[in-house]
């Protein structure tokens, strides 16, 4: 048993060496310009670790995205050549997301890669991309993301603090169609850089409007009794609530609320997932009705494009597009949308990074497969690499499904506003 | 970041001292910033207790295990994680409430703890302390990780039970789940010790535990008494976890704090003493609750594991310890 | 000291330098591959902690879960004056393996005077890892939800950025060696010995004049010196500094290998790092998208298994492969006496 | 022997709740003599032993080391001044070996120059060179008694506690450790204090013997007298039939 066990040690420890150093792969030979046969392209999400859910929804929607673009018959500007994407997990750490990167970099050479969703994981890849001279085309939404400085660095989405706006904004908009009156206003958010940024923008955006901020904290996302702050928010008298929750925390809260009897007006959630997501609809059953919350993504757009897409996506998961699926199939397409134009624009050598990235700069789409899937009508990208006409849609349950009810002229249904159950 | 209206900006804080002077500061200059008044004291006292008695059930399983039988067990937590995404199966399974899934949970959860036993904690019985805890860290890894393959990382939760709602005297709003969960606790915690302290199974697996060489020579059968113990420490997560189902998600990171919080309670209470639980379970609750309304919700687990360290610090018997 | 001895000792000199050789010349062989570089800088990283751990945790036996909190707090140090005050993180190095130092003092002297042992202390030590995590949460002066970025430069010694894992794999290589120094030079002098009496029985070694808080203290100091210090290289690897690096996980890791490696084995460690840390590598690369956390099952696995049929770990089992060689060689050549393994 | 005397207890009591394990014991040891220490089981001499070494704190009275007030220090101060014991249960360093573990002893009184030649001195004089590379761990009883004996003795005391060295063993081996002490305390000149079951050693080793009865001293003296003495007999050898 001893020697056995000591022997088989032994293996694996001379074994484990070469294995990895060449897990790596010997690099592939170098493009040199010209017209390749196929673009491919990175996809790297926590597929593994506490953020696998959105990690895992995120990889569903880009291979959506990668199959319509490929029907449609690839980039049309390269003779046709269709995208392909190739995997990459990156944990859930700091380390993790740097060898993600690099190993997904040296295997395959991709000319852009999409994902890492957390921002703590994109700040340390997008260290990477950026040496690499890599596009990323980040699902992140924290404002910080793209203060980094990065050229090769591009996100689509609406940051974090547009959400907080867009929540705040709903509200009003809601309250001044139904002549509600509201001013008070309790900011509620989750520990992280993402909260943070959704309550930077909430608070900008309460104030601006001119409401009270009556409560405002952060609590950790990971808490287990939120009956203080339930509590500590009702005597504060505060109309409405802006919230941005983990994932978890908004089963906790809306129960919570539920439990003391005692529900604001509203309670609408910005970022992420929160309270809308098919996950959080199903654990709260039917706790979950009249929540809203902001989406970074319009699975109701009435486009032909984006009807397939969420066909699809059912087909393949059984619920709506959830955020983090929404955002990389339009994030996808817009890539296609720039390969396109680098094709254009650099027949020579459409691929080469800092071609791509000029062709990224000069996009400005108001039409298209990619506006189709958009939330808004209008995408093109600031040296920042930020979409200026990014912003949130509102979602809310109604009858046990999530609807998009704001902005009002893409509505599904109309909002429920304010909450029938509110008792004050 | 000239941000958040909190007046945190420019306090030095490093260590925990100042950080609790720090806490001391605040509460005096801000009270009408905070829109503090007795209700909301009252109303966070109460509110922790109850949550503390539930605590202090969490750590009932522990306190069989370690405070009775020396295990060293540092999955605790991760058992009563365990024994919720049981809850949580049994309910959606049998669609039956949480309050309801013990009867289900408590067999299961004990046959657990006995398998658990014989398999792994058998072996460390009689080595040395580090590889108990080697071993149990392992086994809390393991759970983790199988609970993420199984349920994934997204959290559940159970429908809305029957016995939540709200009851209000005046400006406070008292919680039904709580007030029922905190009643249950204190009669579970009171029939266990009642079980130590009065009945001969009960006596023989604390004379068992105090000699485990005497008790093996004997021809105790130590190794059922032990199997039975550990099984029992485990099955009682069942009941906390039933409970904390009835008003909470479950996901599978929640070990560790469930962990740590058990052995805060433990050690605030000292070896030994099962009704001591209660009070150091209503202290930190408290203390949680209190400091979350009154100072920052993120300082919870701060003021938790602050009382843990100061308690092993001044008074390492604890409050109730006998040594 | 008769032959075999002599044999044993400059055959293990040989392979001591041939392994050095080796990890000096890796990068040549690797550095055209980032990947391999940035692993090979990850292993030695998480062998410089779990070794700088075998001092506290393999010696002196006291299971010390705060790796996290050290790293954590050398990070927060050296990014802070980089960031700040433009710094060199050469002396945030420094300074932050002394602020740990300090924080361990603080913390440290405490627990040893008032004689919190065993479980407490490891429990002690864990909680401490999430009161400085929460704590420079709510710090916003310093820490605060928000990542914190370190400039970026492609090649800036003095900022200790660059755009290659190469030097980093040789700055962390240089403490390796040091830290290999540290724990084989204290492990063959009065410290080594009397932790490891600790270690074994604590009574027992104080009634034969080991001063048990003093021993634990100089323990504690020169590990969180150690990981303090590394914590400031960890910062300029990553490129920001973030609360969540008093992280539990890196904690609970950096003691499982160092229990796996075999406690009180200078060299232990360093293998369990190297197995465990490819092996995690391996299963997050190519199962990470089909088997979640799968890799943790391994570890849990592996944890249990050592801790229960091999408590004294991979570097004891390699320690005892080694010396059963050797005397097989001995008794071919007519042998004069035992020999002196593992010292 | 001497008359000067070495250890001075007054009226040392060790409280455990409730419980006197320890009440007003006190007696004295007089240099170079063997002192018994027996008693009954339960008795509290292993709980006399801890106070004196200091790893209980004593709840009254106090301790005199040459005439240095040594109640409550730590453990390894009292080493320091000359003073070691042995535990009753051996307490092994299981992860040394056994040359290793004396070496622990030894550095008590030497530095790292002359730190091996006491261990060899000390591994020779307990016969233990030849299982000097044996895991302490792998021990049977007996040699790990002598480990434990031989690395307090490397602390050059002047004075050693021991707790029960013969317990467990057998007749031959008892004969080898009787010699091996007497020869400890003419060669190195150390007072010896034992605790012991084992009449036939407390008679053949001891000059003075105290005899302790539910932590109270009822007797002390020559082991002639002790085994004459009626309440002696009563407390204790009456229960075992004086054979």
């Amino acid at each position: 048993m001893k020697k056995y066990m000591f022997a088989v040690l032994c293996v694996l420890f001379l074994l484990f060496i070469p294995m990895v150093l060449f897990a790596g792969g010997q690099p592939e030979k170098e493009e040199a310009g010209g017209i390749p046969e196929k673009v491919i392209v990175g996809c790297l999400e926590p597929l593994t670790g506490a953020h696998a859910v959105f990690g895992s929804e995120a990889k569903i929607g880009m291979e959506i995205a990668v199959r319509h673009i490929n029907a449609a018959g690839g980039i049309s500007s390269l003779g046709g050549i269709p995208i392909e994407m190739v995997v990459e997990d990156c944990g859930e750490n700091a380390n993790s997301a740097k060898l993600g990167a690099e190993s997904i970099i040296s295997k395959h050479h991709p000319a852009a890669i999409l994902g890492l969703y957390i921002s703590r994981l994109t700040v340390a890849a997008s260290e990477v991309t950026e040496r690499e001279k890599v596009i990323l085309i980040a699902d992140a939404l924290v404002d910080n993301v793209t203060a980094m400085g990065r050229r090769y660095l591009f996100r689509p989405a609406p940051k974090a603090s547009q959400h907080g706006v867009s929540a705040v904004e709903f509200v009003v908009e809601a309250a001044k169609q139904q002549g509600v009156p509201v001013s008070r206003v309790a900011i509620l958010n989750e520990d992280s850089s993402f909260g943070r940024s959704n309550a930077m923008g909430a608070v900008d955006a309460a104030l601006n409007n001119g409401l009270t901020v009556v409560y405002q904290r952060e609590y950790p996302f990971d808490i287990s009794d939120v009956s203080s702050i339930v509590t500590d928010i009702t005597s504060a008298k505060a109309d409405f609530v802006v919230h941005c929750p983990y994932f978890m925390d908004a089963i906790l809260f809306a129960n919570t609320f539920r439990e003391t009897g005692k529900i604001p007006k509203f309670i609408v959630g910005m970022g992420a997932c929160g309270y809308t997501d098919p996950e959080s609809i199903q654990a709260l059953s039917d706790s979950s009705e009249f929540y809203a919350n902001t989406y970074s993504y319009n699975p109701a757009k009435d486009t032909a494009q984006n009807k397939k897409f969420v066909q699809d996506f059912i087909a393949e998961t059984g619920h709506i597009p959830t955020e983090a699926g929404g955002m990389n199939y339009y994030a996808m397409w817009v890539l296609a949308e720039a390969l396109e134009l680098s094709g254009k624009l650099f027949p020579d050598d459409p691929l080469q990074p800092d071609n791509l990235r000029e062709a990224f700069l000069q996009l400005d789409l108001t039409s298209g497969p990619a506006v189709d899937a958009y939330p808004t009508e209008q995408i093109n990208f600031t040296d920042t690499g930020d979409n200026p006409y990014a912003r949130a849609t509102v979602l809310q349950v109604i009858g046990g499904e999530s609807k998009v009810v704001w902005p009002f002229d893409d509505a599904e249904a109309a909002a429920v506003f304010p909450r029938p159950d509110s008792t004050y | 970041m000239p941000f958040f209206p909190t007046g945190k900006e420019g306090t030095y804080i490093f260590t925990p001292l100042v950080f609790l002077f720090y806490a001391g500061n605040f509460l005096i200059l801000n009270p009408e910033e905070r829109n503090i008044n007795v209700n909301t004291i009252i109303q966070g006292i109460l509110n922790g207790s109850m949550m503390g008695c539930i605590y202090a059930l969490i750590a009932l399983g522990l306190s069989i295990i370690f405070g009775v039988m020396n295990i060293v067990n540092f999955a605790h937590g991760d058992f009563v994680m365990l024994s919720m995404y049981f809850t949580f199966w049994a309910g959606s399974l049998f669609s039956i409430d949480a309050v309801a899934t013990p009867f289900i949970t408590f067999p299961l959860l004990f046959l657990f703890g006995v398998v658990v036993y014989f398999l792994i904690i058998e072996g460390t019985l009689r080595q040395k302390y580090v590889t108990q805890i080697a071993v149990t860290v392992g086994l809390m890894t393991l759970l983790r990780a199988l609970a993420q393959i199984m349920w994934k990382a997204q959290a559940r939760a159970l429908p809305y039970s029957i016995i939540q709602g709200s009851v209000n005297i005046g400006e406070i709003t008292l919680m039904t789940s709580r007030i029922i969960s905190a009643l249950v606790s204190i009669a579970a915690i009171f029939v266990v010790a009642l079980f130590f302290d009065k009945t001969w199974p009960g006596r023989a697996i604390r004379a068992a535990s105090d000699d485990l060489d005497a008790a093996s020579l004997m021809g105790v059968n130590y190794r059922w008494i032990y199997a039975f113990s550990f099984g029992l420490g485990s099955a009682l997560t069942a009941l906390a976890g039933g409970l904390l189902m009835s008003f909470q998600q479950v996901d599978p990171t929640m070990g560790l704090r469930f962990g740590l919080l058990s052995w805060c309670i433990l050690a605030l209470t000292g070896m030994g003493s099962i009704p001591g639980l209660l009070v150091s379970g209503i202290i930190v609750g408290s203390a949680e609750s209190i400091s979350m309304s009154l100072w920052d919700p993120r300082a919870r687990s701060l003021i938790i594991y602050l009382i843990f360290v100061l308690v092993l610090w001044l008074r390492p018997r604890g409050i109730f310890g006998r040594k | 000291m008769n032959t075999s001895v002599n044999n044993t000792w400059k055959s293990s000199r040989i392979l001591i330098g041939i392994l050095v050789l080796a990890s000096l010349l890796l990068p040549l062989l690797f550095g055209k591959n980032q990947y391999n570089m940035i692993l090979l800088t990850t292993i030695v990283l998480y062998s410089v902690l779990s070794t700088a751990w075998n001092i506290i945790g393999g010696m002196a036996g006291q299971l010390d879960l705060a790796a996290g909190a050290y790293l954590g707090l050398g990070a927060f140090t050296s990014g802070t004056l980089v960031i700040r005050y433009n710094i060199t993180p050469w002396i945030g190095m420094i300074l932050g393996g002394i602020v740990a130092v300090a924080f361990a003092l603080l913390i440290g002297y405490p627990l040893f005077r008032f004689g919190v042992r065993e479980v407490w202390y490891a429990l002690s030590s864990s909680a401490l890892v999430e009161v400085l995590r929460v704590a420079f949460l709510m710090w916003e002066d310093v820490g605060g939800p928000i990542e914190r970025f370190i400039p970026y430069h492609d090649w800036s010694l003095y900022h200790l950025r660059f755009g290659t894992y190469t030097p980093f794999y040789y700055i962390m290589l240089f403490f390796l060696f040091f830290t290999l120094y540290i724990n084989h030079r204290i492990r063959n002098r009065k410290l080594g010995y009397y932790l490891l009496s600790l270690g074994d029985n604590e009574d027992a070694a104080e009634v034969l004049g080991v001063d048990a808080r003093t021993c634990k203290l100089k323990a504690l100091v020169i590990y969180a010196f150690i990981v303090g210090a590394t914590g400031a290289v960890y910062a300029c690897l990553y490129g920001f500094i973030h609360p969540s690096f008093f992280s539990s996980p890196i904690s609970l890791e950096v003691a499982i290998l160092g229990i796996v490696g075999g406690m009180g084995i200078t060299y232990g460690p360093l293998m369990a790092s190297v197995i465990l840390v490819s092996a995690r590598e391996i299963l997050r690369a190519s199962l990470g998208g089909q088997m979640e956390s799968f890799y943790l099952i391994i570890y849990a696995v592996v944890l249990i298994i050592i801790a229960l049929f091999r408590p004294k770990g991979i570097g004891h089992m390699f320690q005892t492969a080694v010396s059963r060689l050797a005397e097989k060689r001995n008794r071919a050549v007519p042998a004069t006496g035992g020999n002196r393994n593992g010292e | 022997m001497g008359d000067k005397i070495i250890l001075q207890t007054e009226s040392v009591t060790k409280k455990f709740g409730n419980l006197l394990a320890v009440n007003k014991v006190s007696f004295d040891i007089f240099e170079g003599e063997v002192l018994g220490l027996i008693g009954p089981n339960g008795a509290g001499k292993t709980t006399l032993f801890n106070t004196i070494t200091g790893l209980y704190q004593p709840d009254g009275g106090r301790v005199l080391f040459n005439g240095i007030d040594i109640s409550g220090i730590q453990p390894y101060k009292v080493c320091k001044l000359g003073m070691s014991r042995t535990f009753q249960v051996t307490k092994a360093f299981g992860s040394m070996s056994v040359s290793e573990a004396v070496r622990v002893g030894a550095y008590n009184r030497h530095g790292e120059k002359n730190v091996a030649e006491k261990v060899d001195e000390i591994l020779d004089f307990f016969q233990l060179s030849e299982i000097r590379d044996q895991k302490c761990s792998d021990l049977g009883l007996a040699p790990l008694k002598r480990v434990e004996l031989a690395r307090a003795a490397a602390t050059d005391p002047v004075l050693l506690l021991l707790d029960e060295a013969g317990a467990g063993l057998t007749a031959t081996e008892m004969a080898e450790l009787m010699n091996m002490l007497k020869v400890l305390r003419e060669k190195l000149n150390i007072t010896l204090c034992i605790v012991e079951h084992v009449m036939q050693m407390v008679m053949g080793l001891c000059d003075r013997i105290v005899v302790l009865d539910h932590g109270v001293l009822i007797a002390q003296g020559l082991p002639v007298e002790i085994s004459r003495n009626q309440s002696v007999i009563e407390a204790y050898l009456g229960k075992r039939a004086v054979k």
